[in-house]
């Protein structure tokens, strides 16, 4: 099955693409068309290819297998965080650098109002054209993407605010720039600030959650996740490359690895999936929007309800207890 | 000239990373330089290459022997046993031979010992464990190690030799790194000092949490010491990859650890800032 | 080809930076890139040239006018002034001249104010007074508008414009780095935002003080920003002189402020930074 | 006087250094002589000189002008701060790095005992040698010099140990590398976390103080000052360049400026100057030592009485008041 080893989404939707293609070249045939009878025809024809259009849509993405969750997830028209903020929040003000001789645009956030309270949202930010995507270097941080967010944690902290993070990346940046300026030492500070924060924080997985790189701004009180976003210790390629010296052994170790909000919602590491529309995200932005601003308004009136102090030893007690062993005494 | 090849019939190949160091009177060749050694020299040179000074690895029992005080290390934690939460490809099939082997401390000894006569909790990688790879049992032993330094009010030391997060246990391990960190974050409000030992290797999602976050961090010489693959790390920079890339002296340079200290002044070393830096707590527990 | 040649009749070539702006319908000539601009409409454009955008410098005065809601500044420490505790050569011979002069509010003008009618707590350095430099009654107004932010639960705005420290007055106009930055931890510590805007010039002892140390920095496009004098730095410096050193485009790219804010988008920038960090202040005054 | 326009120590110290050689001499060849009387007379010729030298030094160092106290202070034989780490410390351990992905040689510092006593220390580092100075960068911090300070005051409060810090630079460093890094905000972000502080902490000018390179690590409850060091806000010849576009009149502006421990104890600025043996601590390293742990731990002891809430709030009122104006009402 083609679908099966699809490599990207566009690859794997491709058959979905031809046909809405189709329904679009009827439509202006129809809409230039003078004689009304030919007219007609047009008309039904897209109408029928678009029950079958909307059939497939729905037959794709009702019952995604692990490795089509990874396409889907990574698909270059799936919304990402400024999107999110862009729908989600009123009047964001973005916030930059590390204060340290650095700035990184692969995360970016700042005060913004949400449903009517001042919040700090941040998030990774993958690019939408090509130059977008390298100055964004594909939504994978340096250093400084880390500890710009920790100079945000801390002002949320400051000035009592919750904390919105998005998460959407395949992977910290492993470059050698980013291993002498200490990336993994700015994951772990920023996973530590968050430990230390007394606001409420909630995270949204909504694309890729990239190993280090998306735990790094991940450790929060609640922990959502889009219902086609994947989340992941090791990409399935590098997963496949040390295994079977395999990395095109991807879908394999996509299922190996249970990367899915399934798996994840099932070892307690999230809180809540959030559906997406029919065909996912991409296909609705508005729709997915509005799907991630209910839950999070839902945790977060929550969360609101607690302590400080409370605050602080639930996001303590949350991670605390993540793990599967066996203990004999 | 590679002197074992002169003199073959005298040089005990023995894999250096082995537990077992050989017979007494037997010879054996660095790693690093392939010059020989003679095995009771090795030992007494704390595995340590009298030619060019090449810091062996050590079994994470011989670490505890040799760092602290003697019979002082008291093992805990020792019921905890890794699962195989994803009925990972071979991963119940590896435990159960390790478990047979009798390996069954898992990638993480960890316990309490006193080092210059001054309390201490402990933990120690263990490489040899499927590469000093970070999953459940790994996690919850070094959380506990922490915890345990704030119940007894005492400094920390740990030992790190990773490969990284354990795979095998997919989300569960990635856990590991912010439930160890968030175990470093409890002894910083509780002032309990935390200082970490990078040996070789120190890498990936170990590096990238709790190992980073220590108040204090000491590197052997010439230990690795990163968060990606050198293979990864070159295929992404654009710049040139450093001779030194990745090394102990590396991060040095670029202000990632305190110091290098050589394996013989290591324990003197971790002993003056258990006593400097833990200060408060022995004072606190005189007054109490 | 300079316009201000070919007609010199119908320019007016005064100074940028003083006070007056000069006749309605009298020509200015931009001090970037000496185009010609028509008076009203430079002002009407905030004083920045339409046509290459520079950002001109402004007086104290204008810069409260253009920021605040309208009359809504009230000024503060309007007793305070400086006196020449060293007897330092021309110090106070030059103090006198420009209290002569009716410049009496030294090289700061603090007070409170509303913007989109939300209160605040402000200061604006005059580049005009002895190079905006900070002697002990900058220091003073500085540190009472952070205080005067804790005392009213407002944040704080500071517009800076200085070339550093006011030598004249010695090792007390370097206490005033000290002290004004002890008062932005004390903002800190209560919750007070503390918004920097870097105007032409930001510098030297300034910088290295309370400017570098606000919950956010913006800077207006092409303001001068840096730590030592231009031949101080390229003497020290072994490396190339970047063309857009010590911009305020040069400290974003390196991380240090978080914006670049042109002239007429600051008001609502400073407003919507006001109401999202301060935001707990006017809901725990609801609560009160 | 060629004695006012010396440029350097060295130069202003040359009669003395002469006549020392010739004593050296003297002695020397009284050791060597055989005929005792021959022998005599160069010892008592030698003793005759010694004397004169000891007086010269007397005369010389108990009224030193201003210019000729930042030439002692910044005399290349005068003690550094490991020097004094050495003698009045134990145990010390050296920490380095910035966590930020730069190591600084300019500042050192690290745990240490004091008078029996957990402390942190540190301070500004010149070197001896050509090589070492280059590697000290003549004593000037960049950014990560503040920066490590920060991690090493942060180590401070967790263990409740108190701080010292010796205070020796010309300036903080302002190449270009530095500029892009941060220093101003280094600088200032270092002495924001000194006011936070909850431990006693003190500092000792014990050379040069040099402007916000100095100010950067000397925000502390007590400040010392050794008595021939200088503090203050611009170099001399930086001063006399702007005032008279005259370098060369750096004697007239370190007069100025008032640089002095005397001018900086009658403004309130610093809290007790530490004599200097006879012939300045460069004569005596040892003198020295034992004079600056005198003071510093008279001076511990007194805060070790406060509370934590009261080190901090002594601190923030001693810097608040300092400032010379007028106010009417
Ligand atoms: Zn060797
Ligand atoms: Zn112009």
């Amino acid at each position: 099955m083609a679908k099966e080893t699809a490599k990207t989404h566009k690859e794997w939707e491709k058959p979905l693409l031809e046909l809405e293609d189709t329904i679009a070249k009827l439509r202006e045939a129809a809409r230039r068309e003078a004689d009304p009878v030919k007219q007609a025809n047009y008309i039904e024809k897209a109408e029928t290819y678009q029950e079958q259009c909307n059939r497939y849509v729905k037959l794709m993405y009702s019952n995604l297998g692990d490795w089509e969750k990874v396409l889907v997830a990574r698909a270059e028209k799936r919304p990402y965080t400024l999107d999110y903020i862009q729908s989600i929040f009123n009047g964001f003000i973005e916030l930059q650098g590390d204060r340290n001789g650095f700035n990184d645009n692969a995360i970016v956030g700042g005060p913004a109002e949400f449903n009517g309270r001042p919040v700090i949202v941040l998030g990774h930010q993958k690019g939408r054209n090509i130059q977008d995507r390298q100055m964004r270097n594909f939504g994978m941080a340096k250093p400084e993407g880390y500890r710009k967010a920790i100079r945000l944690f801390e002002m949320a902290e400051r000035f009592r605010m919750p904390v919105i993070s998005f998460v959407d990346t395949p992977a910290a940046d492993p470059g050698v720039e980013s291993e002498s300026r200490g990336i993994s030492e700015a994951i772990a500070a920023a996973m530590l600030k968050m430990f230390q924060l007394t606001v409420p924080t909630i995270s949204v997985i909504i694309g890729e959650g990239g190993s280090g790189g998306a735990i790094g701004i991940a450790v929060s009180n609640r922990v959502l996740m889009l219902e086609h976003a994947v989340y992941s210790v090791i990409p399935p390629e590098g997963c496949a490359a040390i295994l079977w010296r395999a990395p095109e052994r991807a879908p394999e170790a996509a299922e190996a690895l249970q990367i899915t909000a399934k798996s994840a919602l099932s070892f307690g590491i999230i809180d809540e999936i959030v559906s997406e529309p029919e065909g996912a995200a991409h296909r609705d932005p508005a729709g997915a929007s509005d799907l991630i601003k209910e839950a999070v308004v839902r945790h977060l009136d929550e969360l609101l309800l607690l302590s400080p102090a409370e605050l602080h030893a639930d996001r303590h007690a949350k991670f605390r207890k993540l793990g599967k062993f066996a203990e004999t005494f | 000239m590679n002197p074992s090849s002169e003199v073959p019939g005298l040089v005990s190949l023995i894999a250096l990373r082995s537990p077992a160091s050989g017979p007494d009177g037997a010879f054996l060749q660095c790693q690093n330089c392939k010059k020989i050694i003679f095995s009771v020299e090795f030992e007494q040179n704390l595995r340590v290459c009298p030619h060019c000074q090449h810091h062996h690895r050590l079994t994470a029992q011989i670490r505890i022997d040799w760092t602290f005080d003697e019979g002082s290390f008291v093992e805990h934690d020792t019921g905890l046993s890794s699962v195989d939460p994803l009925g990972f490809p071979d991963y119940g099939k590896k435990l159960e031979q390790l478990n047979a082997k009798g390996e069954n401390h898992d990638s993480v000894l960890s316990g309490t010992a006193t080092i210059e006569g001054l309390k201490v909790s402990a933990a120690v990688c263990d490489f040899a464990f499927i590469g000093g790879s970070m999953g459940s049992v790994a996690g919850e032993k070094i959380t506990r190690a922490l915890e345990r330094g704030i119940e007894l009010k005492c400094p920390v030391i740990i030992f790190c030799a990773s490969g990284g997060a354990r795979m095998q246990e997919g989300l569960l391990s990635l856990m590991q790194m912010a439930k160890t960190t968030g175990a470093v974050e409890k002894c910083r409000a509780n002032g309990i000092p935390y200082i970490a030992v990078f040996t070789d290797p120190t890498m990936a999602g170990v590096l990238a949490s709790y190992a980073s976050v220590a108040d204090v961090i000491i590197a052997e010489p010439k230990a690795l010491v990163g968060f990606a693959g050198l293979r990864v790390s070159k295929q992404a920079g654009v710049g040139k990859v450093p001779d030194d890339f990745q090394t102990a002296e590396f991060v040095l340079k670029h202000g990632m650890i305190d110091r290098i200290v050589s394996r013989k002044e290591l324990r003197a070393t971790l002993a003056g800032l258990v006593r400097t830096l833990g200060g408060h707590l022995l004072h606190a527990e005189a007054e109490a």
